[in-house]
């Protein structure tokens, strides 16, 4: 069965129709990729899809249930977890704790509870500083545990936020651009994360500009540009689309891409 | 044209740079590549001068740069596309760019904007919105952008190619390229090592806040140190 | 309908020194995110010093002159020594240095000059001018007349000038500012000394109505302060509605409703306001995309 | 044994109660301890609103006017005991916060400031205006709490000053206490989380408008206990505990002191505590030195007088 | 050295009520101690600015008490200070002498502490009489809703119907508002009022005067004691606040009262001291705080000792004693010692005051 189905989805803001019925499934342990133009309407398609823009019209369908609109930490409660393209840190907090803040639904529990500091409290704290630790091992920044999220660099950042998502044990991913800032020995560390992490069962929606990638995990790709779905099939399918070469990829990089592919 | 000795800087009690030397030419186009947190953007913040120096010397057309004011370096001919895009984002598009010609009152301002609603049409569609409501690849073009109406002699890149479409990407190359002819140089910061160092004609690897290797474009391409650690090949 | 005209009337007078008020946090607010509470100070300044100027002898329109030039020095002398100087400090940590301002103002005033109440001669006289079959003072046109103004400046300003473009880019985003080339510290300190200028010139205008002493600051700014946030903080448009509005509430509530709970009823028509329209009447929206 | 930090800032904090009365000359110096530790309460719950969740408030001082006027109204009116009352004030304070915090808490900054703004002048309003349960400006007493009565009964003779400086010591201690435990417990996170962003808030499934109202109620609820400290203290209680001026002031403690944590906060409250007792020797220039003061403070410590003091000390021993 | 404590509101809202008694307090005590002293012994005065701030007040009082060592204490500018310095000092067994008008102060008389001024009570019962013989029995109030203000409308309300008047209107004013001409409009709409009484102190009744005048109202004025001093008709200006009368003391009009009034020479006498030395015109404030200050100096000279339980008990004793508010005659059961009589009544006639026969 799928995990995701996305139907008929499209917003507007002022006279500009972001998307437009866009439509797409996704199933378990499955990597679908979003390509498109710059401002073809990824992360605004992620944004209805996480519960962060109401959807003009079409639904979101979470494993059989309808959660168009729902907000996001309700989403979080029902396995979808995401990172952002302009990124979203917890500044103030040491990147342990934006990890740690990422096990939120494991590890709340009643006010009182962590006011009175009751051994159940300091548990939960527990437990997640563990799974942070290991999260942060997975993503390489197990150095930095200590340090001040905003003291990171943007590369770091990136895995920060990969690692934070992770800590909710999501059944459905998204990742926006997860690679953007990262070098090609950087971007290959994150791929096979990714690989990895849907190895495991997670379903992963992935808006990348890096062909490369893109080409090498997806088993699905949708090609958005003026909000619009231009095209879908698998890697080989996509990059060989005229219209897909044409709005997108252009000449060069297709072939860069193949070369190296 | 641009002359760095043994820059050091730091953050509070952290030093991240330690003792950075470098040097661009007139017209050169000089790639830095490094892994993240190398220290890549902390020596183009020094240059802008918003990040203090705590040891070195930056000198810059052949006077020392250190001194200078950060909004003063505009003048002096330097511009920089920082991380993180750093575009107006309550302002529009417009205003941003004629921002970023915030130091001329001439009638050549029109003309650059012009020419940078030519090299970006995007941009021209998007005029009158708010900046902030742009697509992450929509707002590092305006960063560039704005960047190019300060009319830079020498223009400092952090990751331009960061978020933008491949198609793109290709394009923004060949405008670093194009500047050449103007006689813009050109010290360009990328993760995507080998789209930069195939353009330029110099490069520079910074490894945490050390220079660990430098020397021509070509060599540096063909160098297996860096093409395993770096390119990825 | 006398009342209702005079209601109107009282109104629109005590919203246009709520307005002049208002406007004056504009400015600083433009520029840096931070509310200036010592926006009432600089009122305050404004009248004292032009009471103490006219007592000293000087005709009136000098002693206003010297007042809005010294008001406008001491803000700028504020920015240069106190705001400058603590670059870098988060938008809190500026609040309460302009808390501190406000404390350390009344200080002096009150050491400088006295703790009396003071008036100033109303400009064009104390005969009431019949609207209606109700009255309103001469002094109240200065006002509203000041207001208007105050606000047609500082929209060309901030819509028109690049220079009001380049203080809206330095709260936007410091660090792009000073990159295109902005001289930030500037900026900074020309906001302070227009906001103090306007501040001292709403301080010349109002003290014939509202009179003056060292501490009619604080309670100025609040009401300026929550009409600016009424209209939409940052916005002349805003200020000059919101102050307008909230004088007209309250005069209006006093007239019909309650006088003893006018500005409660004012308060509570804000918070209506705020929760349809959470950035006030004007207020734009930050845009920020994730 | 390693001390966590938190439990060191309860040590400096416990010993500093403890071990200070010891070098006071006479009984005024407890009035100022005790002072000090009813501003600290209520600035703890700042601490916990702004210094933890962001969020700013300048009407709490009409929660610890509701606090202060449970201990006079309710025994006058519903012969409770005024411990109870105190408690009552809490409920009560705790619910109106519920009640405001749910419209108010969707504004941002200074729009959430100028309508807690509000919020506050409504109740010093009520207050004032209310004459015939209130007593009006002019204030209304409180009645005996009684306690020290029944100490001295068990043999523990205390002065009046002693007894409050004792009582309002201890409760500090327990309102630090629950805040250090909540800062590093899941729901302190979740709080510091939602004040670095919202949306990633909401997107590790923390529902940011529940956490903002929780903040909101647990900081009213200790605004509410300072008040009923306050009013029991003095015996006489008037609308001015419920001004604005006391609700910036206490903002002003917290951000002073260093607003994210809630030892600096403590200390902000002790500076703008003492600071005036101390300045009294220049009369007419006490306003002025004090303006200084803090004005010198944020400049040259811009993140609080404590953490600025720790970060140096941290400096030096590295 | 006696030590005399003193926290009055020098600062804040009460300013200028608190200032001229401030620096009453201190000229008097220089002039005292430089004559000599009381039976030889100088006042040491503690003087502490409270800011008007009921809170601080009690702080100051325990400081007096418990670090100063005072035997006396003045003070409490406004009543809810004052209200607050009263456990400390009732606790202390100090005596105090408060500066403030509320009539809860003495009544119920409390062991230790007086006061110096008219109540509020007092005021509208001079002011009421006032309006009965002038046949005024249907007025308009409004009344400022500081403690002043609130505290005079709630006596003024409750001793109307035993002078037959009826308040028809009713309305108030915020302390630091602007404009009043709403209130007023509502009061003249009321075509029954005879008269409008406006207690308050601060900026409002001078406002409230010049809205007056502003809306052509030609019904009688009366203001408060709130607002006795110079200063009054100046912020009002001359013309708006023709024909206004109020409840005040002789120190307003000292060189009108007959020569041989007891309370002229006291009140020249402070008159010119205060005028001298600082260059500002005396106000009714000032006069409460040299009148507490001469009972608290009249005491000691009669007490056995400088002990405050002595002290008190001669402060209860006081008798006859001149003062700028009038003759103060106290007694166990009357901290206050003053009477009507004492209390007069001015009109405002071309910028200067005259006393109402
Ligand atoms: N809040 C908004 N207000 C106005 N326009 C918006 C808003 N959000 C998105 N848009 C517009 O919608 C379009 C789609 O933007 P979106 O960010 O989804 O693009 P994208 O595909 O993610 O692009 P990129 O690859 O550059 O990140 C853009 O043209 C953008 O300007
Ligand atoms: N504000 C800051 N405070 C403290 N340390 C910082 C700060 N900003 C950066 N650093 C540290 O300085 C080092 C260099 O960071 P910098 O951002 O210059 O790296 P970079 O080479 O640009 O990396 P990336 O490719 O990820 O952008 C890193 O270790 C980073 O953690
Ligand atoms: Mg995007
Ligand atoms: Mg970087």
């Amino acid at each position: 069965m799928s995990l995701l189905v996305v139907e008929g989805l499209g917003i507007k803001f002022g006279g500009l129709h972001a998307v437009k019925d866009v439509g797409f499934t996704l199933k378990s342990g499955e990597i679908v990729s979003i390509i498109g133009p710059n401002g073809a309407g990824k992360t605004t398609l992620f944004n209805m899809i996480s519960g962060i823009y109401l959807p003009l019209a079409g639904r979101v369908m979470l494993n059989g249930e309808d959660v168009t609109g729902m907000s996001p930490n309700r989403l979080a409660e029902r396995g979808l977890s995401r990172t952002f393209q302009n990124l979203q840190i917890f500044q103030s907090m040491t990147v342990l704790e934006n990890v740690m803040a990422g096990f939120h639904l494991q590890a709340r529990g009643p006010v009182l509870s962590d006011m009175l500091g009751l051994p159940g409290s300091r548990r939960r704290s527990r437990e997640a500083e563990a799974g942070a630790r290991l999260l942060l091992e997975r993503v390489g920044l197990e150095r930095a545990a200590e340090r001040e999220a905003g003291a990171l660099s943007y590369g770091a950042l990136k895995r920060l936020e990969i690692a934070r998502a992770l800590a909710l044990r999501p059944k459905v991913l998204l990742l926006d651009e997860p690679a953007a800032g990262c070098n090609a020995v950087e971007t290959e560390e994150i791929d096979h994360l990714i690989a990895a992490v849907a190895a495991e069962g997670v379903s992963i929606l992935l808006v990348e500009h890096d062909m490369k990638m893109v080409m090498r995990i997806s088993n699905h790709i949708v090609v958005l540009d003026y909000g619009e779905k231009i095209a879908e099939g698998d890697p080989a399918t996509v990059s060989r689309d005229k219209r897909v070469i044409a709005a997108y990829l252009g000449a060069q990089a297709t072939e860069a891409a193949n070369a190296d592919g | 044209m641009l002359t760095v000795e043994g820059l050091r800087s730091r953050y509070g009690r952290i030093e991240v740079l330690h003792g950075v030397d470098l040097h661009v030419d007139s017209g050169e186009i000089v790639a830095v590549v490094g892994a993240n947190g190398a220290g890549k953007t902390t020596l183009l913040r020094c240059l802008s001068g918003v990040q203090p120096v705590s040891a070195g010397q930056i000198m810059f057309r052949g006077e020392p740069l250190t001194a200078v004011p950060a909004f003063r370096r505009l003048q002096r001919g330097l511009a920089q596309s920082p991380e993180g895009r750093q575009i107006f984002t309550n302002l529009t598009v417009e205003e941003n760019l004629r921002l970023g010609a915030f130091i001329y009152e001439d009638e050549r301002v029109d003309r650059d904007m012009q020419d940078a609603f030519a090299m970006f049409p995007i941009l021209r569609e998007k005029r009158n919105l708010a900046a902030g409501g742009l697509s992450g690849g929509q707002q590092q073009m305006l960063a560039i952008a704005r960047a190019l109406m300060g009319r830079p002699a020498c223009l400092l890149l952090d990751e331009p190619s960061m978020g933008l479409a491949p198609i793109l990407v290709a394009q923004i190359f060949d405008v670093v390229k194009s500047l050449k002819a103007l006689d813009v140089t050109v010290l360009l910061v990328e993760q995507n090592a080998f789209g930069a160092l195939s353009i330029a004609d110099r490069g520079y690897v910074l490894e945490t806040g050390r220079i660990s290797f430098e020397g021509a474009a070509a060599e540096l391409i063909a160098d297996p140190r860096i093409r395993e650690a770096y390119l990825g090949i | 309908m006398p009342e209702l005209m005079q209601f109107l009337l009282s109104g629109i007078t005590v919203g246009a020194v709520y307005a002049l008020v208002a406007l004056g946090f504009t400015i600083i607010y433009n520029a840096s995110d931070v509310v200036n509470f010592a926006q009432g100070e600089f009122v305050m300044l404004g009248g004292m010093i032009t009471v103490f100027a006219y007592q000293a002898g000087l005709p009136l329109p000098l002693a206003a002159l010297i007042a809005i030039a010294a008001t406008a020095a001491a803000g700028v002398a504020f920015n240069k020594l106190a705001i400058e100087t603590a670059r870098g400090a988060p938008v809190v940590s500026l609040i309460i240095i302009t808390i501190g301002a406000s404390i350390f103002i009344q200080g002096v005033a009150q050491v400088v000059f006295d703790k009396q109440l003071h008036r100033l001669p109303a400009f064009s006289g104390d005969e009431p001018l019949h609207v209606f079959g109700a009255t309103i003072l001469p002094q109240s046109l200065w006002v509203m007349g000041g207001a208007l103004i105050v606000f047609v400046g500082l929209w060309v300003f901030f819509t028109r000038t690049l220079t009001g473009r380049a203080v809206l880019a330095t709260s936007n985003n410091r660090l792009a500012a000073q990159l295109v080339g902005i001289n930030t510290n500037f900026v900074m300190t020309l906001s302070f000394g227009l906001s103090a200028a306007i501040g001292a010139l709403a301080g010349v205008l109002v003290t014939p109505i509202t009179l003056t002493s060292y501490q009619i600051g604080i309670s100025l700014a609040l009401k300026g302060f929550a009409a600016a946030m009424l209209g939409g903080m940052g916005n002349p448009k805003g200020a000059l509605v919101g102050g307008i509005a909230l004088g007209l509430l309250e005069a209006l509530t006093a007239g019909y409703l309650s006088s003893q709970y006018k500005d409660a009823v004012a308060f509570v028509v804000i918070l209506a306001v705020l929760f349809a329209m959470p950035q006030g009447l004007f207020g734009r929206k930050a845009m920020e995309r994730v | 044994m390693k001390l966590s930090a938190k439990q060191a800032s309860l040590l400096v904090l416990a010993v500093l109660i403890v071990l200070s009365p010891f070098f006071f000359p006479s009984g005024y110096y407890f009035r100022v301890g005790s002072l000090l530790f009813v501003n600290g309460l209520a600035v703890v719950g700042i601490v916990i609103l702004t210094g933890f969740a962001g969020q700013i408030s300048l009407g709490h001082a009409g929660f610890v006017g509701i606090g202060a006027y449970a201990c006079a109204l309710a025994p006058a009116y519903l012969g409770l005991h005024p411990a109870l009352s105190a408690v009552l004030g809490a409920v009560v304070s705790g619910a109106t916060a519920y009640l405001v915090g749910r419209p108010i808490l969707r504004l941002k900054g200074y729009y959430l400031a100028v309508a807690s703004l509000g919020f506050g002048i409504l109740v010093s309003m009520v207050l004032a205006n209310e004459a015939r349960w209130t007593g009006g400006p002019d204030g209304i007493k409180t009645p005996d709490l009684g306690l020290r009565g029944l100490l001295a009964d068990m043999g523990l003779e205390l002065t009046n000053p002693q007894f409050w400086y004792a009582l309002s010591g201890l409760a500090l201690l327990i309102g630090a206490w629950l805040a250090l435990n909540l800062r590093d417990s899941p729901t302190g996170r979740a709080l510091r989380a939602l004040h670095g962003s919202e949306v990633a808030a909401r997107t590790v499934g923390i529902d940011v408008a529940q956490a903002k109202l929780m903040a909101f109620v647990v900081s009213a609820v200790y605004a509410s206990a300072s008040g009923s400290l306050l009013a029991l203290q003095n015996r006489f209680i008037t609308p001015d505990v419920a001004g604005y001026m006391h609700s910036i002031e206490l903002v002003t403690m917290a951000v002073l002191g260093g607003a994210g944590s809630v030892l600096g906060a403590i200390f902000g409250a002790g500076i703008l505590t003492l600071l005036p007792q101390a300045l009294t020797v220049f009369q007419n220039y006490e306003q002025i030195m004090l303006g200084l003061v803090m004005m010198l403070v944020m400049v040259f410590m811009r993140q609080g007088l404590l953490p600025s003091v720790l970060g140096l000390m941290r400096g030096r021993g590295e | 050295d006696i030590k005399l404590g003193a926290t009055v509101s020098e600062t804040g809202p009460a300013s200028f009520l608190g200032d001229p008694e401030a620096k009453t307090l201190k000229l008097m005590v220089e002039q005292i101690n430089a004559s000599g002293g009381i039976k030889g012994e100088k006042i040491k005065l503690f003087l502490y600015d409270d800011g008007g701030d009921p809170n601080k007040a009690r702080t100051f009082a325990t400081r007096l008490v418990e670090d100063d060592g005072v035997v006396a204490i003045i003070g409490g500018t406004t009543t809810g200070t004052s209200m607050s310095v009263m456990p400390v000092v009732e606790d202390a067994k100090i005596p105090f002498i408060s500066l403030a008008g509320a009539i809860e102060i003495i009544d119920p008389v409390r062991p230790n502490t007086f006061k110096t001024p008219h109540t509020d009570r007092m005021a509208c019962e001079k002011i009421f009489d006032d309006m009965k013989k002038r046949g005024y029995t249907k007025i308009g109030m409004l009344s400022g809703t500081d403690g002043f203000g609130a505290s005079m409308r709630a006596q003024c309300l409750a001793v109307a119907p035993n002078y037959g008047i009826t308040i028809l209107a009713d309305e108030n004013y915020g302390p630091k508002d602007a404009d009043m001409t709403p209130q007023l409009t509502n009061i003249r709409g009321k075509s029954d009022i005879q008269a409008v009484l406006s207690p308050g102190f601060g900026q409002g009744p001078a406002i409230v005067t010049r809205n007056y005048a502003q809306l052509g109202i030609t019904l009688p004025l009366y203001q408060s004691h709130g607002v006795a001093s110079n200063g009054f008709i100046e912020l009002a200006g001359a013309k708006a606040s023709e024909g206004v009368r109020l409840p005040g003391t002789a120190l307003l009009v000292g060189e009108l009262l007959a020569d041989n009034d007891p309370q002229k020479p006291v009140v020249m006498a402070y008159k010119t001291a205060f005028e001298k030395a600082t260059g500002t015109p005396v106000s009714t404030f000032g006069g409460y705080a040299h009148d507490a200050l001469r009972i608290f100096v009249d005491a000691v000279s009669r007490s056995k000792s400088t002990k405050p339980a002595d002290i008190r008990d001669a402060i209860e004793k006081t008798s006859g004693l001149v003062g700028t508010t009038g003759t103060v005659t106290m007694s166990p059961k009357d901290h206050l010692g003053l009477d009507l009589g004492s209390f007069r009544m001015l009109e405002i006639k071309n910028g200067g005051w005259v006393l109402v026969k």
